[in-house]
């Protein structure tokens, strides 16, 4: 079913904790719905120099949360803030369609973590360029 | 993993077809291959192969042998009971009741004639998954024409008052179906003092092969055919029959209910010292199910803060075999139906896990599921936003 | 009769399993035995190797892997494509075509559909079994939604004009379905080319293992459920898989149809010289089908005088398996609706014999079957008290 | 599917052929439902004292057949009359249901030969104390 990098990712998740007073925090989803990322960053000088995560949800929750994690260590706020859910899948080697929703967890964490620095540092929050909200109202729970 | 041992505890997902039945099943491809609707010599031994199978799963039920009748499997039979019945008293009512905890193939089948005008009521059951007679009673309308109700829950294991229930259906001279997939051979069924008209089973359930499955049907049972065609199961069941498949549905069900107490014994021993131990490991974890009336080999646990899919890959990665929630729907990680049923927070729901426990299974199997389990339990809680708080509340939006 | 060899000729009732096709099916008994639904590693093994036949299973017929649905069996496949078209596009209209020779699976299921509101049209046939493309145009309606033809018929091994009947389903955008399950092996099939929407077929026809099936639904096709429940076959056809069967299905389906032409001109060979030698040995015979457009392997024909069931009773007493009318009803030996379709008089299609040739027989058998079958006949004329006069005229006053 | 008595029947038939000459004669059974019996009887002294047949039908027409002939020689005609399907049927060790009327059409056979033969004296002829014709209304053709 999965991947063999999403098994890697899930079975040795990078990142995985805390980041003790983290400049930004997302957290996203929702027990009911069985999966919660939360997104911990720390950002010196507009680079992320350090991501971490915790995750409640399925193999490709976790393996999601671990690569983007990953993914935007090093960037600077804006290029991880273009780090997209399909750049996470992407680099998964692929999720199965009933699981690229985990993807965009993690794509919304990242986001939601962003924007939690910009806000706490008096700036404007970005904008979703493409809301995945409307996927999100058909995906609701659908995994 | 390579040639580590598999620990394989999810009998109720399917099993595997015990050596003797497999024996017996193979004459019956290259050999005695003849279609037991013709006439000449070598058709007849197809013809008295499936007579036999008959009569084993007929003695298996209590019933008559011209009262099974062979399908493909547990959901043919679901499917053939309800609509059968449906569509063949539709002059009497249109009123059908179940219960919540329905296997799918059920579920879906109450709910296609849902669109075809028919009124279902899917009845509540109690915190352990157990319909309760009463309420039965008071659902039953003069329109109603079927009573649909498990014998054994696939998930949680709980088995119900089928001999109360049936009375119930018996006295409104209504008809009363179980579905008795999950408990062939692990409980005594004897259909006429339980007042069953109809029953279905299915053989990979019980160490018989895929594909293959029953439906008992009492004489006089008014009921229109699932598949129409050629004159099969005296004109019920159309299609050439699956001879060793059915020989082997036969063998297993003989073999598996020889000795219901004894087998059922030795399999409850394992999964009682399985569910002591992981309770006794593992904090924050609630036993699904009812604590007596179930099923030997099912163990049902919901644990708090961790999800079940993310559990059985790493159980897979120790070669344990288990599941969450139902099989048939586990590609699709929904929250089960019957946890919910039985009151359980969606959240917890999710980190369900079933370990139903069988004749692959041996005390060794027990030791070490009781040694990995809470080690995974306790890695995926130390990676989980929820552990050290309490859920949050609100909507999906992802 | 003890160790006679068993001339068996009647492979269009059902064929042995080819060895290589047991061979591939066995490990999935007792080995890789796991819910293909599961998620641990053991199931995989199940998963992937019901793939694979659903790739063997697709190229065989020219269509996409996704558009493979398995089910129990010719039967099964029928009954679905009807009454799963019927009913999933019931707003469009309530009419469907189909012809007056087709199995019991399609001609009961259009019946049981009639008694649901919807109307039915059999097409007529000509004296070889055809029916004519210009018929089936005049018979669609503006409410027509299903035409469904079967590609070769299974008593007079009539092969029809598919690819222009196909042709003018596809012109009035209206669905075509063809129980194909004489056809597989015999003639080359691409769905694509002979524009066909859904096509049955079965297993045990074409050496694999009974109860074993497909229904090939073109993407996009609008079709309710048959069988209701767990969400396999991508929610199509629910319950647990028969895996081995499957498995069975795509190694026999893969070989028999890995050199058509060849392998026809084979059995059509000895087919050939059957036909010829009976027809020139026994007066009073008639050959049944179309002469040119046949299976390879089909022999029917009508003898004078004599009734079919006492012909086949002879034969078996020689270790030959053949049939009368259609295997599925020969337990009841009515007179065959398709000899009737093609208007042989009833008293003459009693005494029909059906050889249907295939890979059990040589060249020896149809040595055998030659110097038999006209000693056969012969005796039973003699004992016919029409032999001398002609058939009596009059009601059914037994 | 029939019983080893009716296979002997079948494939060894007693007393096929006609009768030159015959006494009686009796007729039953269309080609239009697959079965036609033929019974010709020599009658002395109002004594069966031969009787055969030809049959167009099934095994268990052809069985019956000649179960009924043989069962009938050398009895009166008194007793030959009540010679009944069932007992045809069971000096055959069974009939499958389905093929109960083809022992039904032989004691018909045994009728209309022994009244084929009282009509040709000038008697008057029997009338069936049991009609099967009811019977045969359901079973017509149904074999
Ligand atoms: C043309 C045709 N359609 C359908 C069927 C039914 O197939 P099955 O008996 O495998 O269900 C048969 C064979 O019996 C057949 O010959
Ligand atoms: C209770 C119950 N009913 C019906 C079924 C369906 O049986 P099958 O998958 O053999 O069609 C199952 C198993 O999947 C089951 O557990």
């Amino acid at each position: 079913m999965y991947s063999d990098k999403v098994m890697d990712h899930f079975k040795n998740p990078r990142n995985v904790g805390e980041i003790e007073n983290a400049d930004g925090i997302g957290e996203v989803g929702n027990p009911v719905c069985g999966d919660i990322m939360k997104i911990f960053l720390k950002i010196e000088n507009n680079i992320v120099t350090d991501a971490k995560f915790k995750t409640f949800g399925c193999g490709a929750a976790i393996a999601s949360s671990s690569m983007a994690t990953e993914l935007v260590r090093g960037k600077t706020l804006e290029e991880a803030w273009e780090v997209s859910n399909q750049a996470v899948a992407e680099a998964l080697e692929g999720l199965p369609p009933i699981k690229m929703h985990c993807s965009v967890l993690a794509e919304e964490g990242i986001h939601k973590a962003i924007n939690d620095y910009r806000v706490k540092k008096g700036l404007e929050p970005w904008v979703e360029k493409n809301p995945h909200s409307h996927e999100h109202d058909e995906m609701t729970c659908e995994h | 993993m390579g040639a580590q041992r598999i620990i394989y505890m999810d009998h109720s997902a399917t099993t595997f077809v015990k050596p003797e039945v497999v024996t017996a099943m193979i004459p019956y491809f290259t050999e005695h291959f003849g279609n037991p609707s013709s006439i000449y010599s070598i058709a007849r031994e197809s013809k008295n192969a499936i007579d036999a199978a008959r009569v084993q799963t007929a003695k298996a039920l209590g019933a008559d042998p011209d009262e099974i009748y062979f399908t493909s499997g547990g959901s043919e039979s679901d499917n053939w009971a309800i609509k059968g019945v449906a569509y063949a008293n539709r002059k009497r009512g249109n009123h059908i009741i179940t219960s919540a905890i329905e296997h799918h193939a059920v579920l879906h089948t109450c709910q296609f004639l849902e669109k075809e005008g028919f009124e279902v009521t899917y009845l509540p059951v109690d915190q352990y998954g157990l319909v309760d007679p009463a309420v039965l009673e008071k659902a039953i309308t003069d329109k109603t024409i079927l009573i649909t109700i498990m014998y054994a829950n696939n998930e949680i294991g709980t088995i119900e008052p089928i001999a109360e229930l049936g009375a119930i259906a018996r006295k409104h001279k209504i008809y009363f179906h179980t579905d008795a997939v999950q408990a062939i051979g692990s409980v005594p069924i004897d259909v006429k003092a339980q007042n069953i008209d109809l029953l279905s089973l299915s053989a990979h359930k019980f160490y018989g092969p895929k594909g293959t499955g029953a439906l008992y049907i009492k004489k006089g049972v008014r009921i229109e055919n699932l598949i129409h065609g050629g004159g099969q199961e005296r004109r019920k069941r159309a299609g050439t029959e699956n001879i060793s498949g059915i020989v082997g549905l036969g063998k297993a069900i003989e073999m598996v209910t020889a000795d219901i107490p004894g087998h059922s014994a030795k399999i409850r021993a394992m999964r009682d010292r399985l569910v002591k131990g992981v309770l006794a490991a593992i904090p924050n974890a609630r036993l699904n199910g009812n604590p007596e009336k179930r099923l030997a080999g099912n163990f049902n646990v919901s644990f708090e803060f961790i999800e079940g899919e993310s559990m059985l890959l790493w159980l897979d990665d120790e070669g344990i075999c288990a599941s969450t929630g139902s099989a048939c729907t586990s590609g699709s990680l929904e929250p089960s139906h019957v946890l919910l049923a039985t009151g359980l927070p969606v959240e917890i729901s999710h980190g369900s896990l079933r370990l139903t426990l069988g004749d692959a299974n041996t005390d060794k199997d027990v030791d070490v599921v009781l040694e990995v389990l809470p080690k995974v339990v306790a890695k995926l809680r130390d990676m989980s936003p929820l552990y050290q708080k309490s859920g949050k509340e609100g909507g999906c939006n992802v």
